[in-house]
């Protein structure tokens, strides 16, 4: 038995001494940012969009300066998509000496980093968190006012969708595809279900996959019988582009609806099969002279293969959280102290309006809950000689 | 749409799902009858096989062929590396060390894809035009087609291989009784070899059908479809051709089905439960053969 | 249970145990493989204190009948009685419990323990304390380990293996590994053993010694001991009645005297030496 | 029954203790100072849940001999019973936190004998892709069960939230001596032997008298409830739980820690949870090549080394005094 704790005790001292190593003085001209997220794995497509995104905008703020002549040093956590490494992560960056942090980046991680958040009163911000309990904890009914978003919350757009296929597409019958053990999707889903009882859409089928599926043929069909106005398809573009291409292979004619979710979806179906479709988005690619300049840096520096919805929101949140410390260094508080934390909350509170986001023009506005409030855009998707074209179609 | 013609519909459904599952599930089944390894690997063969198409086909688009025939002749090189390098050192060691290794093979053709390729699925421009076929009522697409002809045709294709070569008998030799097999004269290497050689072929055929069909390769897409027609080989009762069949159109029926009445986030574990309850009745499998250990 | 007169598997009981219950008897046991008939008809009696031996080509079905004596097969027909009990339908452990044990033709120790820890899985059922005691080391798991120990050293000393006992078992020369084997099986305390070819391996001396040990077994013990071996001089020398088996079937049966001069029996032997007395 | 003459066993298990409790005070003394940070503070907790997962894992491939791929079912069943009891107490959540690991143990160890009475009636191979399937079953279990019976138990894919934050460093490595003190306990006893050697060869184990079925579900049912346990204090640790955190990949990463550390060697185990744990959070930079190097460490310990950095062997303090006074040791190898 001894042996275990032999060893055991060799481990605690290796580590308290690499642990005495790494805890070095703290450089008191910069201001340390953490962003956390999955930068390997299977969802380092959204986490390096985040992460990408966001470095390039506090780059952008220390070439120009800097916040109150100090630089912005951005501490990276690769949690790996893990719960437990997210937690982990959360608190190396703040034994690093983080003041705010951009993520985390899917629902259930990021809300694991919230409880771990809150009572610290760490200023985070996620560009990709969509769940309403992010923020607000309904059980608890607790708003955690430490933490932001620059993305839409699920049921917003999905209730969105709906009153866009029922007003203007004047839809009756629609039917919901969805990926369940979701929560993103889910959400979606339920929304668009709810509010299309609102507008009095009848919703013929609501058909549901597992993740990892690949054939959905047996629900297209069922769906396909119902004889739906149109489909909502609340997923990921990797698997609503084979939806797409099954249901058209299968018959289906009518008019694909998905959420934002849809970003990317151009490169996994074809134009023929797409033609037709609308998609809920926080902007339009390309549509303002900012984005354009954004979009081209971004693949300047990093490639396209990451520009995704989530590069342009994480961009955002790196603004919102260059407007916090700019307002905490404009008090003059003290990095490292809880004022300066407070600080930040409040600035990104009151100023929030100020920042002219490439994916808000109009600037950022937090309601009671910390959600922004901003436009959703529709895209719809063209066939422009082949080639499937997202294309900006209205505010909405 | 009729009553009728929906379940007939359906029923196409399950029989191009049942094909891809039951042309896996053969690998599988091959594999395990001839040196009683689960190979775990087989399924990220046929993601090797699904990005090679895809890289075929977007560099040199209109040669179809030429990516068909990259991914099968891939598939089989690769198949018969894994072979040599991981599991020939390990024959002979307990059966759990060979199904380790062949996780961590299946895990380092995953990771490595993961890392090299980008975690986000690439998109495999199809093979050929997709139309919608009608007959009596009936639409049907040309891929549903395609794939259960070309699953038919490579199982005839494998059935006559085993049972009226010298390689064949040679195959049923090794996997009934090896030591015999090898005291008789069978070159058991060459016959291991050849087994893997086949059963990563059909998984380059499954690979590319699985490309027509879903259009999409990514590193992790062979686990669930692995693991399924590792379901589906038990299920038929492994080591057994025909088995590896009814296996697959078993699972193909009832993923089906169990979606089709609307439950399908239920499916997965249905097939499994299914499974569980086979081998419970009958531990060998609906077609498998008792074996007795000897003693 | 009715006293049973045995009735002689081989022609003879030993005077010792005239009267006495027959300790196994196997009735009409016969097994097929998939329509192909391994051992039929197989009618056979073991006096308590016995040493009969089963002998045969190779192929005759010699180690399928043990495993039809232990239920590693079910048999297809025919009954067993142990000490006059039927086995029918009984597990592997639980006719072991009733009083049979055995060896392995291949030998199958549990290689990575110990030698002393092979011969306390035999002593497995002497102990009766539970998974809470030794969870929680109460005074009877100390009591009943300690008394295992003494009897597993008791045991070894018949091999005087005493000094291997913390050796690991796959170590050992393949003599003492046959050797440990036996003991083992003694150590489930049975009141009859299988040997499955004892002597495979073991030069003249070896054999001799184990000759010497079989019958110390036996007359220390007071059990049944029926075994399969090649080497005649072993089985001529100590068995009390023997066996012969070919094709399944029994052929003869007899005293050693009997079986050397039975001419069925030397032509299964000599007609069939050619093909599969390899 | 090798022990020892010098010491009575009582004063054998108080120094034991003693050296125990020194070690938590100390490391407690270290976190309260801030000497370990935070961080690492939160890395320790992962290596004790992932030593009790480990050394239960150790039992069924160890020493059962077989390859039971559930260890996320397991975890998963452990983790929501015991975060959907604290969740519902009233009571202080540190004072009944024990009763909560202790629960998630009781009830994924009757899963494990739910699905290892059958399970273990097949073999090897068969036995793994049943566990597989039982733990994705689970999951989808999980996933939909509230939906399915109109009742708010796991919330689903929506996360269960707000569980009391009860894993301490203490109660973490508390749990992994209770774990490791039972296992050793059990394998030095006539029941350990009697899993051992099934390990070994099963059909010379019966035909000793071993009941195969008991003693196989007795193993795996030892294995579902400290994995069970090692669940809760994950429960505890996060706070949160969803589903998918519990998928296949799980069980691998246990998999790989008792693969390395030497199938059927505690200490193994133990030494390979704090190492796979660690050495990964000191090598962030190569975070992108983790997987690929346990994977190919896998394969190549398989075919080196089949039975593991440690194989079978344990840890002794005797014979690290052995090597330092040079003393010989008689080694003895396949």
């Amino acid at each position: 038995m001894k042996k275990i704790f032999a060893i055991i005790l060799s481990a605690m001292l290796l580590l308290s001494m690499t642990a005495c190593g790494g805890g070095g003085e703290k450089e008191a001209e910069t201001i340390k940012v953490g962003i956390l997220g999955p930068h390997t794995g299977e969802l380092a497509v959204y986490g390096l969009a985040v992460r990408y995104g966001a470095e390039m905008y506090f780059k952008q703020v220390n070439d120009a300066g800097g916040v109150n002549g100090k630089m912005i040093e951005v501490v990276n956590y690769d949690d790996q998509g893990d719960a437990t490494m997210a937690v982990t992560g959360f608190t190396s960056l703040v034994d690093d000496g983080i003041v705010a942090l951009v993520g985390e980046v899917t629902t259930g991680n990021c809300r694991a980093v919230v409880d771990e958040a809150y009572p610290i009163n760490m200023p985070m911000v996620t560009a990709s968190a969509t769940a309403t309990s992010i923020t607000y904890d309904e059980e608890t009914k607790t708003v955690f006012k430490n933490v932001f978003r620059t993305c839409f919350i699920d049921a917003y757009q999905g209730s969105k969708m709906a009153d866009f296929a029922s007003k203007e597409l004047g839809a009756k019958k629609a039917a919901v595809l969805y990926l369940s053990g979701d929560d993103y999707t889910q959400g979606l889903a339920e929304a668009f279900e709810a509010q299309c009882k609102e507008m009095g859409v009848e919703v013929v089928a609501k058909e549901a996959f597992s993740k990892g599926d690949k054939d959905f043929n047996a629900q297209l069909t069922t769906i396909m019988a119902a004889n739906p106005d149109v489909v909502f398809l609340p997923n990921y573009y990797e698997d609503d582009g084979m939806i797409v291409t099954q249901a058209r292979a299968l018959g289906i004619k009518c008019t694909l609806l998905g959420g934002d979710g849809w970003a990317g979806i151009e490169k996994y179906a074809s134009a023929a099969d797409l033609a037709g479709c609308y998609y809920a988005s926080a902007y339009a690619a390309g549509s303002t002279a900012e984005l354009k300049a954004f979009e081209e840096a971004f693949v300047a520096a990093y490639g396209e293969d990451y520009l995704n919805m989530f590069a342009a929101t994480a961009y955002d949140a790196a603004m919102v959280v260059v407007e916090g410390l700019k307002a905490a260094e404009a008090k003059g508080a003290k990095a490292g102290e809880e004022d300066y934390k407070q600080a930040v909350i409040d600035g990104i509170d009151q100023n929030a309006g100020n920042v002219k986001g490439i994916t808000s023009p109009s600037g950022y506005k937090f309601d009671e809950y910390n959600n922004p409030e901003k436009d959703v855009v529709i895209m719809t998707i063209k066939d422009v000689e082949g080639v499937p074209t997202p294309t900006y179609h209205m505010n909405y | 749409m009729s009553t009728l013609s929906l379940i007939i519909k359906q029923i196409i459904n399950a029989l191009q799902l049942g094909s891809i599952f039951a042309l896996i599930a053969l690998g599988y089944s091959m594999v395990y009858g001839i040196i009683r390894l689960l190979n775990f690997a087989h399924c990220d063969i046929i993601m090797v096989g699904a990005y090679i198409s895809w890289y075929f086909m977007t560099n040199f688009a209109n040669m179809p062929y030429l990516a068909v025939a990259a991914a099968i002749f891939g598939c089989t090189l690769l198949g018969v590396a894994i072979e040599k390098v991981a599991y020939t050192p390990l024959r002979g060691s307990p059966r759990i060390s060979l199904l380790i290794t062949a996780i961590g093979v299946s895990y380092l053709l995953e990771n490595t894809a993961q890392l090299w390729l980008g975690a986000a699925a690439k998109s495999v421009p199809p093979f050929f035009k997709v139309t919608t076929l009608s007959f009596m009522g009936l639409s049907v697409s040309t891929t549903s087609v395609v794939t259960i002809a070309v699953v038919t045709v490579s199982m005839t294709a494998l059935t006559l291989l085993v049972q009226k070569t010298k390689m064949g008998r040679a195959m049923r030799a090794v996997s009934e009784d090896s030591q015999t097999a090898q005291l008789m004269g069978t070159n058991i290497n060459a016959t291991i070899s050849f087994t893997f050689a086949i059963g990563s072929a059909l998984a380059g055929i499954g690979s590319v059908l699985y490309c027509c069909a879903y259009n999409q390769a990514s590193p992790t897409m062979g686990s669930m479809l692995g693991l399924k027609a590792f379901v589906a080989a038990v299920l038929g009762g492994i080591g057994s051709i025909p088995g590896a069949i009814v296996g697959g159109f078993v699972i193909g029926l009832t993923e089906v089905f169990v979606s089709s009445i609307g439950l399908s986030t239920w499916k997965d574990a249905v097939v499994f439960l299914i499974l569980i309850i086979v081998l419970l009745v009958k531990p060998t499998g609906l077609l498998g053969k008792q074996v007795n250990e000897k003693v | 249970m009715d006293k049973i007169v045995p009735t002689p598997s081989t022609g003879i009981i030993p005077e010792r145990d005239l009267g006495k219950p027959a300790v196994l008897e196997a009735m009409h046991l016969g097994i097929d493989f998939g329509g192909l008939t391994a051992v039929d008809d197989f009618t056979i009696t073991v006096a308590p204190t016995e040493i009969c031996g089963l002998i045969g080509p190779n192929g005759a079905g010699k180690t399928t009948v043990f495993n039809l004596l232990t239920n590693v097969y079910q048999p297809t027909r025919g009954s067993i009685l142990l000490q006059g009990r039927p086995t029918q339908g009984k597990s592997v452990y639980e006719v072991n419990k009733m009083g049979i044990a055995r060896t392995f033709q291949n030998v199958r120790l549990f290689k990575d323990m110990t030698v002393e820890e092979n011969v306390l899985v035999g002593l497995h059922n002497e102990m009766n304390y539970s998974v809470f005691s030794a969870f929680t080391k109460m005074p009877k798991y100390f009591k009943q380990e300690r008394a295992a120990h003494n009897k597993a050293m008791e045991l070894l000393s018949i091999f005087d293996m005493e000094s291997m006992a913390s050796s690991r078992a796959g170590s050992l020369p393949y003599g003492a590994q046959r050797r440990l084997e036996i003991l083992r099986a003694l150590a489930t305390d049975p009141c009859i053993i299988l040997l499955d070819e004892p002597a495979a391996g073991m030069n003249p001396n070896e054999t001799e010694a184990l000759m010497q040990n079989i019958k110390k077994i036996r007359d220390t013990f007071k059990i049944a001991i029926m075994l399969i071996e090649h080497d005649m001089n072993l089985v001529m020398g100590i068995c009390e009645g023997i066996a012969v088996l070919n094709y399944g079937k029994i052929i003869a049966k007899g005293t050693p005297a009997q079986i050397k001069s039975n001419p069925q029996v030397i032509e299964a032997y000599l007609g069939n030496r050619g093909e599969s007395d390899a | 029954m090798k022990t020892r003459k010098n010491l009575p066993l009582i004063v054998k298990y108080l120094i034991v203790a003693a050296v125990y409790a020194l070690f938590l005070l100390a490391g407690n003394l270290l976190i309260k100072n801030k000497v370990i940070g935070l961080y690492y503070t939160k890395v320790l907790m992962v290596v004790a849940i992932n030593m009790i997962l480990a050394v239960s894992l150790n039992i069924g491939t160890g020493y059962l001999g077989q390859l039971p791929l559930g260890s996320a079912g397991f975890m998963a069943v452990g983790a929501y019973a015991s975060a959907i009891f604290m969740r519902k107490v009233p009571i202080d959540p540190k004072l009944i936190f024990p009763v909560g690991i202790i629960l998630g143990g009781l009830v994924s160890g009757l899963f494990g004998l739910i699905i290892g009475l059958p399970a273990l009636r097949l073999k090897g191979d068969y036995l793994a892709i049943i566990t597989l399937g039982f733990a994705e079953i689970i999951r989808i279990v999980i996933l939909n069960i509230d939906k399915a019976l109109g009742i708010t138990l796991t919330y689903g894919a929506a996360n269960l939230k707000n569980i009391p934050k009860t894993t301490t460093f203490t109660n973490a490595f508390i749990w992994v001596f209770i774990a490791c003190f039972l296992i050793k306990a059990m394998m030095n006893s006539r029941h350990g032997r009697a899993i051992l050697s099934i390990r070994d060869n099963e059909i010379a184990a019966e035909s000793c008298g071993i009941n195969l079925t008991f003693y196989k579900t007795m193993a795996f049912v030892v294995y579902a409830f400290f994995t069970g346990v090692g669940g809760a204090l994950y429960a505890g640790y996060l706070g949160i739980l969803n589903p998918s955190g519990f998928g296949f990949a799980k069980s691998i990463d246990i998999l790989v820690i008792v693969v390395l550390g030497g199938m059927g060697s505690m200490t193994g185990s133990v030494i390979s949870s704090a190492v796979l744990t660690i050495v990964p959070e000191l090598l962030r930079a190569f975070s992108d090549y983790r997987m690929i190097v346990y994977s190919l460490l896998l394969i190549i310990v398989m075919i080196f080394r089949p039975t593991g950095l440690m194989g079978t062997k344990e840890f002794n303090p005797r014979g690290i005094m052995d090597f330092f006074m040079g003393r010989k040791k008689r080694k003895e190898e396949r």
